[in-house]
């Protein structure tokens, strides 16, 4: 304010106040762009900048028109989750005093989605895991009352925030295992997947008090095929796939996980040509017409399971007949977006490059790819 | 306030009077623009200086009014930094959840359209770290650090409460003689 | 310690009983190693997994013993982030003025010399921002969170004073049967 | 601490102590490299990384080898300068408490050159001008006492630090000024250049009191033909060129500024050709053959003065003869290495490339281009 103070001062010793007063035509007004309302087609696009760690940002870029439509800067490795309403956007973050040294503060910035603005933030433990950017280790309870924040020191633990009192509430220990996957139908529940091959599923109560803790049997074989902990939903299920393909449907409504039985993705022939799945976010669905689709690579082997997608597969999820096979575009990362018109994006984080197909008829139609955004974007979230 | 205030003098004298007698082209800017923030507060602008130098070799470079998201667009003769239209902002604002800078340096760029010369401030946007999107870096009067209003080797973000600097602005606050 | 207890339980069957039981190939390891920090500390060793797949399939790919600033130099087999010997470091050393992490991850990496594996300790260096130069990104054995020892999607800096991640290390910390 | 404790035990209830008792041949420790001393040609290349400039950086490089030394992390849009033993780097730099918003806080960094590890912070005032990188923005005084870091609020001043004490101990105003010069001979003296073409001086004891302020007569007309503020110096003096290619030489040991007589770089036909000086740190001087080195361009006007150069000429500080055109390299960044082996380096800052030529002899000698160091490096310091 001093500055401004002094250059005002400036001015009007310079006698140019008469032409500050009044507004012309042909003058420009500064100010800050109003963002218009979002269309089923705007991005997220989670870039955690790895050559600058310490500075990652989200991308926010209008699908339709490739507008960009602004950035939040998201700190050091950060994990970022939207609320349900697309509201909010959430940023699991750490700083440090100085930049890379100094005291050690872990926060939930909390920005307005409509206006990019910060809003806030929640000062969490000093445990958040600072992951590669995945939805599966930052979510919101399913009526965007909590958010489950994945822990690692290693030793993995979740905290739990309420996001309506601004504080967070628990941190549950959940030893040796991965991910928090809330319930679809109770606020106040997540599950986790563990080394084990079983599902932990927690309860908590408005105090955050934990009032259930139920491990399921096993249910894949972390050491034969083990599953991917990136995810999507359909129904309020989750689906996941297996390194050699397998598709596993858990049920994590309940105070203990159910699962249905799992099928595979590959014929014999695909099988035997070493299909498999591989990426970041290598699944995604289209709900309205129950399709997966995967991210797949053939030749695979032990240390493919992040390749590039060769192809993307489109899968009826009721049938498990596959309906298409998509070029690849070298995708980690598959997002589909929601309502009219639905679109697969399939994001090649390498280039930071976006593949377009519409999806909502029958068969997918590519449209285009789009401008790079970003430097290594590698988690895309859909309005 | 020594030198600065010097300046501000130098200014009012140049631009409005002594620039106005010496071109022979009407290319004197009379106006000096009211910058809004919001609807808020005004911007202060910094002087300027006009060295009077080689227009006609400016002239020869081709700069365009069409497409503000590129470097040769004129409003840009003496950017540095991020163009704000490739950001989420336009020419003239600060894309979402940014903030203009208080302060600026400015520039004299002549609007191929119409042939005259603009007084154009450089706002930076401020408060995110950098947009990396639609590098320009052009130096058309821009001067060294003791023009401080003419420098743009300087985070114009200074002043404001997150000096991090995003992306820059450029916006017409003074108009050719006999318009505005 | 629940399933991180379990994993050091298997570890020790499998690594140390199992593996040699069920390994034709002499691959097993049987040590693991001292990891001095200066001469301070013993580093913590995270357990490991052999999921005991393919070693064919990886003999395939061709590794070199040769360049360890390239990232198919053999101990990269599950190398994830920029490489120390391209920083100011070396393949075991953190660059001048960062610091070991005190936890890591762990691969198992066939040297082509030998042909024998190797058990293989990825300590990141902490404490600068990212060095930026060589990035290695490989996946042999790796494994989702769940096996977070095995897991190298996340910053391994975490449990350091500076969890800031500058750059990747593959230090030998296990060797064959029969050696050490 | 907490998991170290955990692993350890864990490895404990493992059985594997006995393992971990003794040394074994093949086996690795880690540790930090130590650096080998340094040679005339170790490099000190200021990056402040423009699209992430957060996170700037110093990138320390052999010159020979061309071997990668390490780095110091320089936070947001820093000042970098080396003690004149070399066994400090000095940074100026802006952190924030959340990396982008909360509390600033400005310091100078300490770096131990030797080790590139941080030894500690002095705190200075808010004020701290967040330049291009450049070396006239931040100077230790002649003897490495003090530190002069240029201040813009945007009121100009000077921040005085006492390395010595580690604390700041004046700030001088110099409104209408810039730059840092140290006196060559006086500790607490610096001088800055003004915009009315003349040069202040200021002195000050050692409480940081300013005992003497003196203002030069103008030497150059900042509006018909510009002073650049970069700098190199021979004998104590600095030299200085314009944007039109005339030289200054400015003798800054007094109390106040003295000058020799100015003098052009160009003939009249070197003039036709519109040959000017242009780029950031544009002169360099290798001072036991009093040889300047200046990047040029051709077909100089309004706005060139930063262009990259088209060529680098060599010339005579005592009989004010060009003795050689290097290629430019498009450098726009100039540096020649002290004692044996001179070496002149010509940094192209968009492209991070550097070019080396040998300048000990009579005629420089075209050594080779370095791979790419860094992002966008600006300023370049040698041993």
């Amino acid at each position: 304010m001093k500055a401004i103070a002094w250059a005002l001062n400036g001015l009007a010793g310079a006698a140019l106040m008469a032409s500050l007063a009044a507004g012309a035509v042909g003058l420009d007004t500064t100010g800050v762009v109003k963002m218009g309302p979002a269309t089923p087609q705007r991005m997220y696009v989670v870039d955690p900048a790895f050559s600058h760690l310490i500075d990652g940002r989200l991308h926010v870029v209008e699908g339709d028109s490739e507008r960009y439509l602004g950035m939040v800067s998201t700190g050091f490795s950060a994990s970022v989750a939207l609320s349900p309403d697309r509201k909010e956007i959430y940023v699991a973050t750490t700083y440090y005093a100085r930049l890379n040294h100094g005291e050690r503060t872990d926060v939930v910035d909390i920005h307005d989605a409509e206006t990019l603005s910060w809003k806030g933030e929640i000062v969490i433990p000093t445990r958040h895991a600072q992951a590669t950017a995945a939805r599966n280790v930052l979510q919101t309870s399913h009526d965007g009352r909590y958010l489950f924040v994945q822990n690692a020191t290693p030793a993995t633990s979740v905290t739990v925030v309420d996001l309506q009192a601004r504080k967070p509430i628990a941190e549950v220990q959940t030893p040796g295992c991965w991910s928090v996957y809330p319930s679809p139908t109770v606020a106040g529940r997540f599950s986790a997947m563990c080394g084990n091959g079983s599902m932990l599923t927690v309860t908590l109560d408005a105090d955050g008090k934990v009032t259930g803790r139920r491990q399921s049997a096993p249910f894949f074989d972390p050491d034969a095929d083990p599953l991917f902990t990136n995810f999507d939903r359909i129904g309020g299920r989750y689906v996941f796939v297996s390194f050699h393909g397998q598709v596993h449907v858990a049920d994590l409504s309940g105070e203990e996980a159910r699962f249905e039985a799992p099928w595979s993705l590959l014929s014999a022939a695909d099988t035997k040509k070493g299909w498999r799945p591989g990426g970041y976010q290598l699944v995604a669905i289209h709900e309205a017409s129950g399709r997966l689709f995967v991210a797949m690579h053939d030749k695979g082997e032990e240390g493919t399971h992040k390749n590039p997608a060769k192809e993307i597969w489109m899968v009826d999820l009721a049938s498990h007949k596959r309906l298409a096979r998509l070029p690849g575009h070298d995708a980690l990362t598959l997002a589909v977006s929601r309502g009219d018109g639905a679109r697969l994006y399939a994001l090649n984080g390498e280039k930071a490059l976006i593949a377009q197909f519409d999806v909502s008829g029958s068969q997918p139609k590519f449209l285009r790819v789009m401008k790079p955004i970003g430097e290594t974007p590698i988690q895309l979230e859909l309005q | 306030m020594g030198f600065i205030g010097n300046w501000l003098d130098r200014w009012s004298e140049r631009s409005t009077r002594s620039v106005a007698q010496r071109s022979s082209r009407r290319s004197a800017l009379n106006r000096i623009g009211k910058l809004m923030v919001g609807s808020a507060f005004v911007l202060p602008v910094l002087p300027f200086d006009r060295t009077g130098q080689a227009f006609a070799a400016e002239a020869k470079k081709r700069k365009q009014a069409k497409d503000d998201t590129a470097c040769d667009y004129w409003r840009y003769c003496a950017q540095d930094g991020y163009l704000c239209s490739c950001c989420g902002g336009t020419v003239s604002t600060c894309p979402p959840g940014t903030e203009p800078s208080k302060v600026s340096w400015v520039g004299t760029c002549r609007n191929p359209e119409d042939g005259k010369d603009y007084l154009i401030s450089y706002n930076d946007c401020c408060g995110k770290t950098a947009c990396g999107r639609c590098m320009c870096n052009t130096s058309e009067r821009e001067r060294p650090g003791y023009r401080l209003g003419l420098h743009n080797d300087v985070n114009w973000c200074m002043a404001n409460d997150s000096s991090v600097f995003h992306c820059t602005t450029a916006l017409i606050v003074g108009l050719p003689e006999g318009q505005g």
